[in-house]
């Protein structure tokens, strides 16, 4: 049956400068001062570094489950290092390496997932929101900020991060289209990590790409080489540019790859293959970073030792938390805490002086770490 | 000024709007409509389209908005056109809104109203007549408002607007257009949390609030000329947090408590005012606190809408099976 | 910045067949018999007609609020008939013209809006869901009669009827996805009415078209004229066969407009101008389908008698309904009703036999319309 | 065989998918890795993909597919993550699954289970350790069903997926590896609907059901041990309908009652089981209901879970009191 078709057509395009072969587009490649090159790769390093050591944290239960990032440091960093300060940075669970470029305290990323509060507050100027569990809740209320912004006559742009499974649930589809309306500063980051947990991308959605998604929300979007720093950092350099100047909401998906278990509960051995696996470990951002700094002779000696000592001096300070005080689950439940709930903790309070339980056995088992039934070998 | 409660919310916005320009008004035709139900009637025009937000049609995304506006320090004020359609952001309430001073650990809190109109009594369909508060007096964070009557709707309204934590505000159909009561120019603030006495007796406590609260009056009347028995009456105008030193101390004097609502009983409101009641009132307690809510059925059509939404009828056999144990 | 733009480059088309100037394009022109254009038209007057009547009952306090379709019978009943009666039919809440035409009584339908559960019981036989208030959320179901469909190995196909602003529900999505990654045999038809109540298109969405919305499922979109009753039948039929064919599904949108209020509770005047529905006035499919089966000479004499006589019946019979038995309320909330929900309807019962309140204003007062504070105009 | 509670779910999956080709599983990650707590494991190799299906990651569309596919006459038993995430499809369980059988007026029903691992003690983070069962428990036309160790889990697993109606199935994730229990090869059902008295006595009764059981038998056992007391342990076993009959007998021998639930205590499920037995056991009350349940703060994180999840000690204190009365 023939038909007219829509003009202008709908385009997609993609973009990769420097690729897993050292390939580079020079004509593409950003004008990065060496500073902000040395930066980035220390951030990379600095990510790399610490997801080892905290799957080695969660091992010995000195922290609680965790999503590691390994593989997903270049889609991370080349876009959150677009941001200014004042911009806002949204993330899901999985932007350690991005939090900490943001400013987060290495400690207070460790307390969180030792199961302290504490440790998902964001400091008094800081312009991120904290770790948001459930998929895809997060991409509103970036939305909401960035209308926030724009309504205030401030110049911020609202960067937020969610995963290829993430664009199946609604509050993406939702969250998309209000800012598509809004036409708000905001610049949507997906990091097409290939695997919701167990669920690869095409039980995923039929759709080629996650970056024509835009096409719903007539904003641009585009895909990007997500293991290629450059590529990333160029792509939400002219998004979040845009953004700024008044031109709405972009889109981008990071190919990338998540080299690590999903989370330390997970066994990605029943699910992918080990050749999988290492395709793509070939593809692998740090390696090409490193050597493209190695060309360009910006590779500083002993920044790995210099990037674990930090890392071991934050441990450290993670370490020295006291003990939970536990009449602290009520300080920042209300504004004021109703009359009811003043005299839960009252109780609370008198349990706590209270003499210990007669018999030894009345206190709780040791909780169980949650899993599934397997340890991961990854 | 004598106003309905529709001009009451309506004043209540534009007071607060015009002291403070980060209150704002989002929702699915809160502009040029001015809401289905012409709350927001006239906001727009007064405040322009950027402060009074037609939004698109989507509630997950209404309230994860207002949630992101919240932190950034504004005051969203957001309509759910029916509170039967609030189950679609009922994981944006749950999981941010009531949580995020928490999480953040004070570093951000959400200041903002989720207004919606809930309740039955006007042959609507499904979806448009129910009665779902005690979903939200459920979630530790959250306050759940409940108005009576124009003056105080309104004096709520302020008073959930200025709240530093997330208010549920439910208002009921049925009192849109029911009457109209002085309202006065200035703004004017209710505590939350704290119930009023409507009626003074000692012979019994009725408690409800919202549209039952007048089926609530009527019967006490009926009790005091054809029963010779005084009932107190409670409006709770705070479903949660309860304000449970009035019901205790109420109970305390009179011995016999029912507890009028709209909601499905089982699991309901009721039950929390009733085993709260006991906790604090055991020993004055001269009967067993009864119940009159809506049957534990989904939804009827409004034709059989009656056979189950509490009327006085029903609540006079309750207080009278009270008043003779 | 350039970059490679993704080939294939994606493409949406648009369908027109009979414009509404009478201009026939007879080389899409859809080969259908006479006898089924003769029952389309019958279809399409009655939805009006009926329309119209059942506006007069909402205002004399007959049947309570429900949603006009007048503008719309085209979008409505060119899909729906491409359907065979063991496919299924999904309605949202405007659906009038299409569920007469798959055997909903037009009395069962009027007890519907009169509050009556019983209106909403689907005869045994018939492959089609009730009307679904919630916006969007039917949209999931359909898929899963799909799936059903495909799991059981039957041939249905399943039709899903909603509006321009239920693509902004995360249901939409949700469910739109579903059906690309499972390939059900689902067709999904957006009657784009332009407005969702008061709020116009463009504020409900940046996308230039509903249609390609579907890009970002991986599936077909088709935007058709939607007061073209032979170009929303072409689309239908091809979307249909090739969702029975194992093609997966397909979204149509049918552009089209509410030529009425949107329910009986709202007022149009107060969002839209007259000039505007004058100018969709023109584009009526009713006239122009009118037009077209003049020039084929199968415009029938004494039709328009014959379907009002069919809706004066039908409201005798729907006005002949006995009072609702109160004790109904029980019959069909579970399969066994559990003890104290018996308990409750024995209450019930036993209220029901008790001699009326002692005094009359002890009844309930009649419970106001629901409504807006103006009445409406057209 | 002696099975934990997983295997013990896996295998009342395992033999009613064998039984009846209309059940089926559908779910985040059930397929290939078997669901992340293992529950659905091995059942994709057994039955094909087709029938264990992988979803893509979106819950409201996980229930509604679901409910078509029950309109369809097919039985689908699907799997939310964790409990914590079932808000996102919170409209689709109130709006449909609860309501189509009366909707249609009986021409179709939802003959589904959603099962959900739910509940703490397993460090961790928010959304993954909170107790919603009280959501469920209000909406008319449900059921809710939580079972408290692996052989009465199977046995309602089977009940509830033979259930025409709709049933939510909750699972204690501190429960899963906590304890295995000969479970009988062949299928086993058990009513829903009923609780079980599971250590009789006539001191007190304490009331409570999934991993908060334990905690009521233990403090039991103190009580008998240092104070010479019996308590009644009851375990609910389903929430709703709640066995009101079987509550009410206990506390008409007994006289006291205390509440163990993992859930907030305000407008929780306590309130309900203490207004009921109040308003049938009156008379035979020599205390006040006591609760003993989470405190009204949203999440507290792991490390603090504790201070607020019922325990042994909170349950003995409140006993006494209550014995002490
Ligand atoms: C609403 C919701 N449903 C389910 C989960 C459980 N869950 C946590 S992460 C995850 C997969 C997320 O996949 P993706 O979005 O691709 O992000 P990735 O984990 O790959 O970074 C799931 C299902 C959740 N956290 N929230
Ligand atoms: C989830 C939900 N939110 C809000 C409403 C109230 N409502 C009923 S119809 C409607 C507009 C629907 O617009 P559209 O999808 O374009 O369909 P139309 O009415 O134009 O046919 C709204 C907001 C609803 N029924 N359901
Ligand atoms: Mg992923
Ligand atoms: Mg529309």
């Amino acid at each position: 049956m023939p038909r007219t078709p829509l003009e202008p057509r709908f385009t997609i395009e993609h973009l990769s400068i420097l690729d897993s072969d050292g390939n580079l587009d020079t004509a593409l490649e950003p004008d990065l001062p060496a500073d902000e090159l040395k930066r980035l790769y220390r951030a990379m390093l600095l990510g790399r570094r610490l997801d080892e050591r905290m799957v080695r944290l969660q091992r010995q239960g000195r922290i609680g489950t965790f999503a590691p990032i390994k593989g997903q440091e270049a889609s991370q960093l080349g876009s959150v290092s677009t941001l200014r300060p004042t911009d806002w940075m949204v993330p899901s669970f999985r932007e350690t390496a991005a939090m900490i470029w943001r400013g987060w305290p290495i400690d207070k990323l460790l307390l969180f997932f030792a199961g302290f509060l504490e440790g998902g507050q964001p400091a008094p100027a800081q312009h991120d929101l904290g770790i948001t569990i459930p998929v895809a809740t997060q991409l509103p209320h970036a939305v909401g900020l960035a209308y926030a912004a724009q309504y205030r006559g401030e110049d911020a742009v609202v960067m937020a991060f969610f995963g290829d499974g993430a664009t199946s649930e609604g509050d993406f589809h939702e969250a998309a289209n209000f800012a598509g309306v809004w036409h708000v500063p905001v610049v949507f980051v997906c990091q097409n990590n290939q695997w919701a947990i167990s669920v690869p991308l095409k039980k995923q959605t039929h759709s080629r790409t996650i970056a024509q998604k835009a096409l719903a929300y007539g904003f641009p979007g585009i895909q990007v080489d997500g293991n290629d720093v450059l590529a990333v950092h160029a792509a939400s350099r002219e998004a979040v540019e845009r953004a700024r100047a008044g031109g709405g909401p972009t889109l981008i998906e990071c190919v990338t790859y998540r080299l690590g278990v999903h989370t330390t509960a997970d066994d990605p051995t029943k699910y992918r293959t080990d050749e999988e696996v290492a395709e793509w470990a070939r593809k692998d951002p740090l390696t090409r970073f490193t050597e493209y700094l190695r060309k360009k002779n910006l590779l500083e000696d002993g920044l790995e030792a210099q990037v674990d000592a930090e890392i071991a001096e934050a441990i450290r300070r993670f370490e020295a938390t006291p003990p939970p005080d536990p009449l602290a689950i009520f300080a920042h439940a209300y504004a004021e805490l109703p009359p009811d709930v003043a005299a839960q903790r009252r109780e609370l309070a008198e349990r706590l002086q209270a003499p210990p339980p007669r018999r030894a056995d009345e206190e709780h088992p040791p909780a169980p770490p949650m899993r599934g039934q397997r340890m991961t070998r990854r | 000024m004598k106003l309905n409660m529709v001009k009451a919310l309506n004043l209540a916005l534009r007071q607060e709007m015009e002291r403070d320009r980060d209150v704002l008004v989002l929702g699915e035709d809160v502009g040029v409509d001015g809401g289905v139900f012409r709350v927001t009637e006239d906001l727009q025009r007064r405040f322009g389209s950027q402060r009074v937000i037609d939004s698109p049609l989507a509630e997950a995304a209404i309230i994860g908005a207002s949630v992101g506006m919240a932190l950034y320090g504004l005051k969203p004020v957001c309509e759910i056109q029916f509170s039967g359609f609030a189950f679609q952001c009922f994981h944006q309430i749950e999981n941010h809104a009531a949580r995020y001073r928490q999480r953040s650990q004070g570093r951000f809190h959400c200041a903002m109203v989720v207004r919606m109109p809930y309740g039955g009594g006007v042959r609507a369909l499904e979806h448009h007549s129910e009665s779902e508060e005690q979903f939200y007096a459920h979630i530790p964070g959250l306050k759940m408002v409940i108005p009576s009557g124009p003056r105080n709707a309104r004096a709520l309204l302020v008073s959930a607007i200025r709240d530093p934590d997330p208010v549920i505000f439910f208002e009921a159909k049925g009192l849109y257009h029911a009457a109209r009561e002085e309202v006065p120019d200035d703004p004017e603030m209710m505590p939350l949390g704290r119930a009023q006495i409507v009626r003074e007796g000692r012979d019994l406590t009725l408690i409800s609030y919202g549209a039952m609260l007048r089926v609530a009056r009527e019967a006490a009347d009926t009790l005091a000329q054809e029963d010779g028995a005084e009932a107190e009456v409670i409006d709770l105008l705070t479903v949660a947090p309860l304000d449970r030193a009035t019901l205790a101390a109420s109970v305390q004097k009179t011995g016999r408590a029912v507890i009028i609502h709209e909601a499905p009983q089982s699991f309901g409101p009721g039950a929390e005012i009733a085993a709260s009641i006991m906790e604090r009132a055991f020993l004055s307690l001269e009967a067993p606190i009864k119940r009159v809510a809506a049957y534990d059925v989904p939804f009827v059509g409004f034709a059989r809408e009656r056979a189950t939404v509490p009327d006085v009828p029903r609540v006079l056999a309750a207080a009278r099976e009270t008043l003779a144990f």
